[in-house]
């Protein structure tokens, strides 16, 4: 699936402060359904914080999210969650005394609606839900090819598989909107290839909106459609990898010319 | 070579879901019951059952509740004993109030009370962590103390300030009260805990055991998976103090026969705390051990002098007992960090590829 | 490997020596446990007491063989004044058939009550317990000689009374602190002081201290300051006492109107230094280790190492001396069991009639080596605690001495409390079975 | 009632201001004593991020320890101040062995182990000390050798706002020794090389090793400085009711003090256990009475947990930002 016109998120005029830093100043981009969005710029320069505001989990000062059409005050991460925004961390936060299994299961915790009673008999409903969704889960697994650590606690595994876990748990939320920290970093070669066809393969085949960072250039300019350049939490730059790649601007901020 | 899941093929999900995957657990687990529910009640002596049993398996309840809150949640709390008192004053209440209700349904449902009152106490968690909310747990433990030396209500304005326990009977046999037999009451007791441990055991394997463990490893994570914390982390307080409310119930109904406030003072807390981090943090056959450890050990000390015929004086014993069980402590937290459960697993492990060594 | 080897043997070792509670009992001996407790926070308290019990029972069966030719098997069984260990023991002891046994804590006492009927083992909580218990009507197997708490406050209420020069009535109009440990114990009298200010017109003032709060007490008696009490009366335990002298002494409160139940020892006093002197706390039974029988233990137990006492100072003090006390009633009531029934080796039932039958007068204080040391001890059937005069004695920088007559309990304002108590008990544990021991005419 | 809660106390305090005077005092005294069981806490937190839950039975371990030694030297005709101070050494030395054997038996082995597996690991020290001491030391209670170490008995009577105030010179005594030492570790800190790499621990274990720190140094140090914090609490808290187990209880009340003062912070400890010190005299003194006394036992802990709810961190804790 490629692009369209239409709006999934729009950031408007935000601006996020701790105390006296400021980490985000007035920055404004879209993200369209469908496409593939990625926010790069140095470090310290306001990424991850942005994600962080689209998601709930810091509240800008400043500025205005619209999401699917509405604009919400001030929302808690729990609610970005259940209107499908996921995401997945820069440094993998996965739930370490977990199995791989559980942790993906976790993701679908949002669709699981048997309540207590029913769990504690494990049996019937509870069970039947339970199993429905291990059928989504072992889907995932299939597509992620994990099926080998699906009964391996998260903490033992290597790095490279620890993230593909967490894209996983992010996939079974089945979500709109997902949001990548830089799911490459920190991996070879082959691992990032593998990892750039998984992204692609969401975008096309399930439609999945992505906004993506990274720090790898060749990535980013391959997988994006349209990409927002921060630096210093201002916005520099925004639009397509080639028109970005051309601007000075942009140009300046990563090598630094002029400074 | 005997403990091998090698050709147990699961046909459905069902059956790779359940709590006991492998045969060779399932047998395990099924002679374990055939010893609890035949063996020791035919051949275990009075005191074996009044005295070791009983304790352990009551105490055993207490450290799956707060393994609950500590173990697969990483609320750590200080407070169980004085929850586990609301549930035993709750169900003494409820008992001379309705007398003519059977008294283990008042058991039950002191459980409810005390789950009532650690959602209470629970509040605060939302904002506080780690040691801090231990400490602020602690204020549940001395006001709820106070409550029960305090509120003559609670035990019925009895001049010996203690609740004491009618004889009561459960199809005409008497469970509690000085005439219950000790096997009557371990039978009782056992069958209590075997199922609540079983519930406990099936909730912390579904969604819910999934939420618990996912706020404990990464609350911010959590969150973002659109797990709500507060509900989250109160469901945990209300099923833990459940627990400790019933186990504390069963502590003066079936096991003491009498209690004053002071069974449930700060020592019972950090006794439980002591069983769960010992037997295994987030283990439900660890909060076994940790009892067995935390309980059995000391009686099987205190009694080895005088099984060898050693002339060692009782105060010498205890002093050797707080000795060795300190030591002990310390022992097993080297040897394995993670609790008696984790090397309850390295062992069927390598019973899994002996005779080889890997 | 090594470790799950290590596992193994420790399981091993459980499963062989759990069962190993013997019950070898030999035929021509008396088995006596002493619940006891030489560690924890009650230490303190608890050897001395130990000690006395231990050395008493020893001392018989060295100088005479036991008792009537049956030698005593004495054990204790370390409680460390906690009720679960205390449980522990009870269970422990029970299948060595035990002729009786002494809690030596409330705690303990309680959840026994109703088991000892079933078990057939009396119990015998001295002056502390169950105040009802002494009710031999509803509670048949409970003894708790030689006086109830109840008992113990009417008394230091008289003791108030003939110091302002006069009878109860000269109570009126006076304030009277009560420092007490927040827990049954202090509190069981508390309704007796509301009923006595009312009817004597007294002024009570409460001052509950925690547990955990013992040793930090600067606030109670800050609130004493404030309240200028006339008088003031301590139900201490342990830790408590001490911190309770040390703080009347800061407060600079007259030591000669600080009077105490019986529970304080020396220990508690001294720490004080020579403010405390003057400190009052109620006994019935001697100070000192002038007797022929304390003399008797010296040469037979404490000399030949057979007890635990840490010096010789040390036999005579209050709480040994209670020791003392405590195994003079389980000694007598054995010998008055093997009269009463005849047999030699007797058991908890016989038992049971021996301390109903229990008739200590003074010519039989004086065969025991104890002139002197206390008053006549005389149970029934129905008075299973005897309600016996206490006396006052007071702190002098080194030890107590005897500062007043005996003085009797007010009984008959204690007396109906305790009848609706034991009935109130009986209905609350409803089904209590009805006294079905018969009476011996003694 | 409302009168009860909101007036009536104060009330009080303006018309006998002698006794508010006098409540002060305890207050702060029992609050000097609790921010020193407190300091023990927060020197082993912050430089081995052990919450150590022994520092309760180092104070009565300590306190035995002294008055055995003395004890052994009255009976060998050993008496009177040299013997005391002989014992005090001695007694430091033993603390120092403590620490030794800790670092070297407990905290070695289980070094980058969870919080929660150190913390029960010290209630393992707690469980070996508690056997150790009454089996060297027997569980009766003893009298603190207060005069023998020169410390002041009796008291100083104020007249002041008409009536008496009276000072324990034994409580100004712990007053003085305790800011005295509170300021001898602060410079100790601050000053030395010692205290400069025991900050740098404090920050960042991994980044103090490899500047060349030497962890197990550092720790024997804290440990030992929190059983000399242990042992001055043990002599002070001995004086003022005696030398025994039950004072393992009092250690507890150290735990609100400390997560008011924030678990890292040295000044916290102190203002935390003044606010707590004042805080429940006050209370059990002009409140407690509403609520028939004895309130002091939770008091702390729910002036501590209020606070919390304000201020998770604690009074001068490092502030907690969660970040991803």
């Amino acid at each position: 699936m490629t692009a369209t016109s239409e709006t999934l998120l729009a950031v408007d005029g935000v601006s996020l402060s701790f105390g006296g830093v400021k980490a985000i100043t007035d920055v404004s981009f879209d993200i369209r359904k469908g496409e593939i969005r990625a926010i790069i710029g140095p470090n310290g320069a306001g990424k991850t914080s942005m994600l962080n505001v689209v998601n709930g989990f810091y509240h800008p000062q400043h500025g205005r999210i619209t999401y699917k059409g509405k604009t919400r005050p001030r929302m808690r991460p729990y609610q970005a969650a259940s209107q499908g925004i996921a995401r997945t961390f820069q440094n993998v936060a996965l739930f370490k005394g977990m199995t791989t299994l559980d942790n993906i299961m976790v993701g679908r915790t949002l669709k699981m609606h048997r309540g207590l009673f029913w769990q504690m008999l494990r049996y019937g409903p509870a069970m039947r839900e339970e199993i429905e969704h291990r059928r989504v889960v072992e889907d995932i697994i299939d597509f992620l090819q994990i099926e080998s650590i699906r009964k391996t606690p998260v903490g033992k595994l290597p790095y490279g598989l620890q993230k593909r876990v967490e894209l996983g748990r992010a996939l079974a939320m089945e979500p709109e909107l997902l949001l990548l920290d830089e799911p490459m970093a920190g991996m070879n070669i082959e691992e990032k290839e593998d990892m750039c066809r998984y992204i692609l393969d969401l975008n096309k085949h399930f439609g999945t909106t992505i906004a993506l960072i990274e720090h790898d250039m060749g990535v980013v300019m391959d997988l994006s459609d349209r990409v927002v350049v921060l630096e210093y939490g201002h916005k520099i730059a925004d639009g397509t990898p080639e028109v970005v790649k051309a601007d000075p601007k942009v140009i300046e901020a990563y090598l630094g010319v002029g400074h | 070579m005997f403990y091998r899941e090698t050709g147990q093929f699961k046909q459905s999900y069902a059956a790779d879901q359940a709590v006991f995957p492998i045969l060779q657990d399932r047998l395990g687990l099924a002679a374990i019951l055939l010893v609890a529910f035949v063996v020791v009640p035919l051949f275990g002596n009075e005191f074996l059952l009044a005295s070791v049993m009983v304790p352990f398996l009551i105490l055993s309840l207490g450290a799956i509740g707060l393994n609950i809150l500590v173990g697969y949640t990483g609320l750590l709390s200080l407070g169980s004993a004085a929850f586990m008192g609301v549930g035993a004053y709750a169900a003494y209440k409820l008992s001379t109030i309705f007398p003519g209700v059977n008294i283990l349904v008042w058991i039950l449902c002191s459980g409810f009370f005390a789950a009532g009152i650690g959602v209470l106490f629970g509040l605060p968690s939302l904002r506080i962590k780690g040691f801090y909310l231990a400490v602020a747990t602690l204020a549940a433990q001395f006001f709820l103390q106070w409550c029960f030396v305090r509120i003559s209500w609670l035990y019925n304005d009895n001049p010996s300030g203690a609740i004491e326990v009618p004889a009561r009977t459960l199809f005409g046999l008497a469970i509690t009260g000085p005439s219950a037999t000790p096997v009557t009451r371990y039978l009782v007791v056992l069958v209590i805990v075997v199922v609540m441990t079983l519930l406990a055991s099936n909730i912390v394997h579904g969604r819910i055991g999934r939420t618990w463990m996912a706020v404990r490893d990464m609350d911010i994570a959590a969150q973002l998976m659109g797990i709500r914390l507060l509900p989250a982390k109160l469901l945990a307080f209300a099923v833990s103090s459940f627990y400790c409310g019933v186990s504390g119930a069963l502590m003066v109904f079936l096991w003491l026969g009498a209690a004053e406030p002071s069974a449930f003072d700060i020592k019972l807390s950090f006794l439980l705390l002591f069983m769960v981090i010992i037997g295994g943090l987030g283990s439900m056959i660890g909060s076994f051990f940790g009892a067995a450890l935390i309980h059995i050990l000391p009686i099987v000390i205190r009694g080895l002098p005088e099984a060898l015929g050693l002339p060692i004086a009782a105060a010498t014993v205890e002093h050797l007992t707080y000795l060795i069980v300190g030591a002990l402590i310390i022992f097993f937290l080297i040897v394995e960090p993670h609790g008696l459960a984790r090397l309850w697993q390295i062992a069927k492990q390598k019973l899994r590829v002996w005779p080889f060594p890997y | 490997m090594s470790l799950k080897n290590w596992l193994y043997a420790l399981s091993a070792t459980a499963v062989l020596t759990l069962p190993a509670v013997h019950d070898a009992q030999a035929e021509d001996s008396i088995y006596v446990p002493l619940f006891t407790y030489r560690t924890g926070p009650f230490a303190g308290s608890g050897t001395p007491i130990a000690n006395g019990m231990h050395d008493y029972l020893t001392l018989l069966n060295e100088r005479d063989g036991g008792i009537g030719g049956v030698k005593l098997i004495v054990e204790e069984c370390e409680t460390g004044y906690d009720t679960k260990k205390g449980l522990e023991c009870y269970e422990s002891v029970k299948p060595k058939k035990p002729v009786i046994v002494n809690p030596w804590s409330t705690g303990i006492t309680l959840p026994l009550i109703p088991k000892a009927a079933v078990d057939k083992i009396p119990v015998l909580s001295m002056a502390y317990g169950l105040s009802a218990s002494a009710k031999g009507d509803t509670f048949p197997w409970i003894f708790n000689p030689p006086a109830t708490y109840w008992d113990g406050f009417t008394q230091i209420l008289q003791y108030i009374a003939t110091q302002e020069g006069g009878g109860i009535e000269k109570l009126k109009g006076k304030k009277i602190g009560y420092i007490y440990l927040d827990a049954s114990f202090g509190r069981e009298p508390l309704p007796l002081i509301e009923q006595l200010s009312k009817e004597l017109g007294f002024e009570a003032k409460l001052y509950p201290v925690a547990a955990a709060d013992m040793q930090n007490q600067s606030s109670q008696w800050l609130s004493v300051r404030r309240d200028k009490p006339d008088y003031m009366i301590l139900y201490g335990w342990g830790a408590l006492n001490a911190t309770a002298v040390k703080e009347a002494v800061k407060t600079n409160y007259p030591m000669e109107k600080f009077i105490s139940i019986w529970w304080p020892s020396e220990d508690d006093a001294k720490g004080a230094g020579d403010g405390a002197k003057g400190f009052k706390t109620l006994n019935w039974h001697a100070v000192g280790a002038d007797f022929p029988l304390l003399a008797d233990i010296q040469k037979h137990v404490v000399d030949a190492g057979k007890s635990q006492v840490s010096g010789k100072d040390k036999v005579g003090q209050v709480l040994y001396n209670r020791g003392i006390y405590n195994s003079m009633l389980i000694a007598e009531a054995i010998r008055r069991a093997q009269e009463i029934t005849g047999n030699k080796v007797v058991t908890g039932e016989d038992v049971r009639r021996g301390l109903e039958g229990l008739n200590i007068d003074d010519a039989r204080l004086k065969e025991i080596g104890l002139e002197g040391f206390t008053g006549a001890v005389k149970l029934s059937c129905t008075d299973h605690n005897g309600h016996f005069s206490t006396f006052v004695q007071s702190w002098n920088g080194t030890t107590y001495e005897k500062v007043s007559d005996y003085i009797a309990p007010l009984s008959d304002k204690v007396g109906p409390l305790l009848d609706a108590d034991a009935k109130a008990y009986a209905e609350k544990n409803a089904p209590w079975p009805a006294r079905s021991e018969a009476c011996d005419a003694s | 009632m409302l009168y009860n809660i909101f007036i009536d106390p104060f009330v009080q305090m303006v018309q006998m201001p002698d006794l508010l005077v006098q409540t002060l005092w305890e207050g702060l005294v029992s609050g000097v004593l609790y921010a020193l069981i407190a300091l023990g806490f927060v020197l082993i937190f912050k430089a081995s991020g052990v919450f150590n839950f022994a520092q309760g039975i180092m104070v009565v371990f300590s306190a035995l320890t002294l008055v055995g030694f003395y004890e052994k030297f009255s009976a060998a005709g050993f008496s009177g101040h040299a013997a005391a101070f002989v014992a005090l050494i001695l007694t430091a030395g033993v603390m120092f062995v403590l620490a030794m054997l800790v670092e070297r038996v407990v905290l070695r082995p289980l070094v980058n182990q969870p919080d929660i597996i150190l913390f029960m690991a010290t209630f393992g020290i707690t469980y070996v000390l508690i056997g150790l001491g009454e089996m060297v030391f027997g569980g009766d209670p003893k009298q603190m050798i207060t005069s023998e170490l020169f410390l002041p008995s009796g008291s100083v009577d104020v007249e002041m706002l008409g009536g008496l105030v009276s000072f324990q010179k034994i409580d100004i005594a712990a007053a003085i020794i305790a800011s005295a030492m509170i300021v001898g570790l602060a410079l100790f800190f601050q000053k030395t090389r010692i205290g400069r790499a025991l900050r740098a621990v404090a920050d960042s274990h991994k980044a103090a090793l490899s500047v060349g720190i030497s962890l197990n140094q550092i720790w024997v140090i804290v440990w030992f400085a929190a059983g000399l914090v242990a042992l001055v609490t043990g002599i002070m808290w001995g004086a003022r009711s005696d030398v025994s187990f039950a004072l393992e209880i009092v250690a507890l009340k150290a735990l609100p003090v400390l997560v008011l003062g924030g678990l890292t912070s040295v000044p916290g400890a102190i203002v935390g256990g003044l606010i707590i010190g004042i805080g429940e005299k006050l209370g059990e003194f002009y409140w407690g009475p509403l609520l028939g006394g004895g309130i002091e036992s939770w008091f702390a802990y729910a002036i501590a947990l209020l606070f919390l709810l304000y201020r998770p961190q604690g009074l001068f804790g490092d502030k907690i930002i969660e970040r991803i």
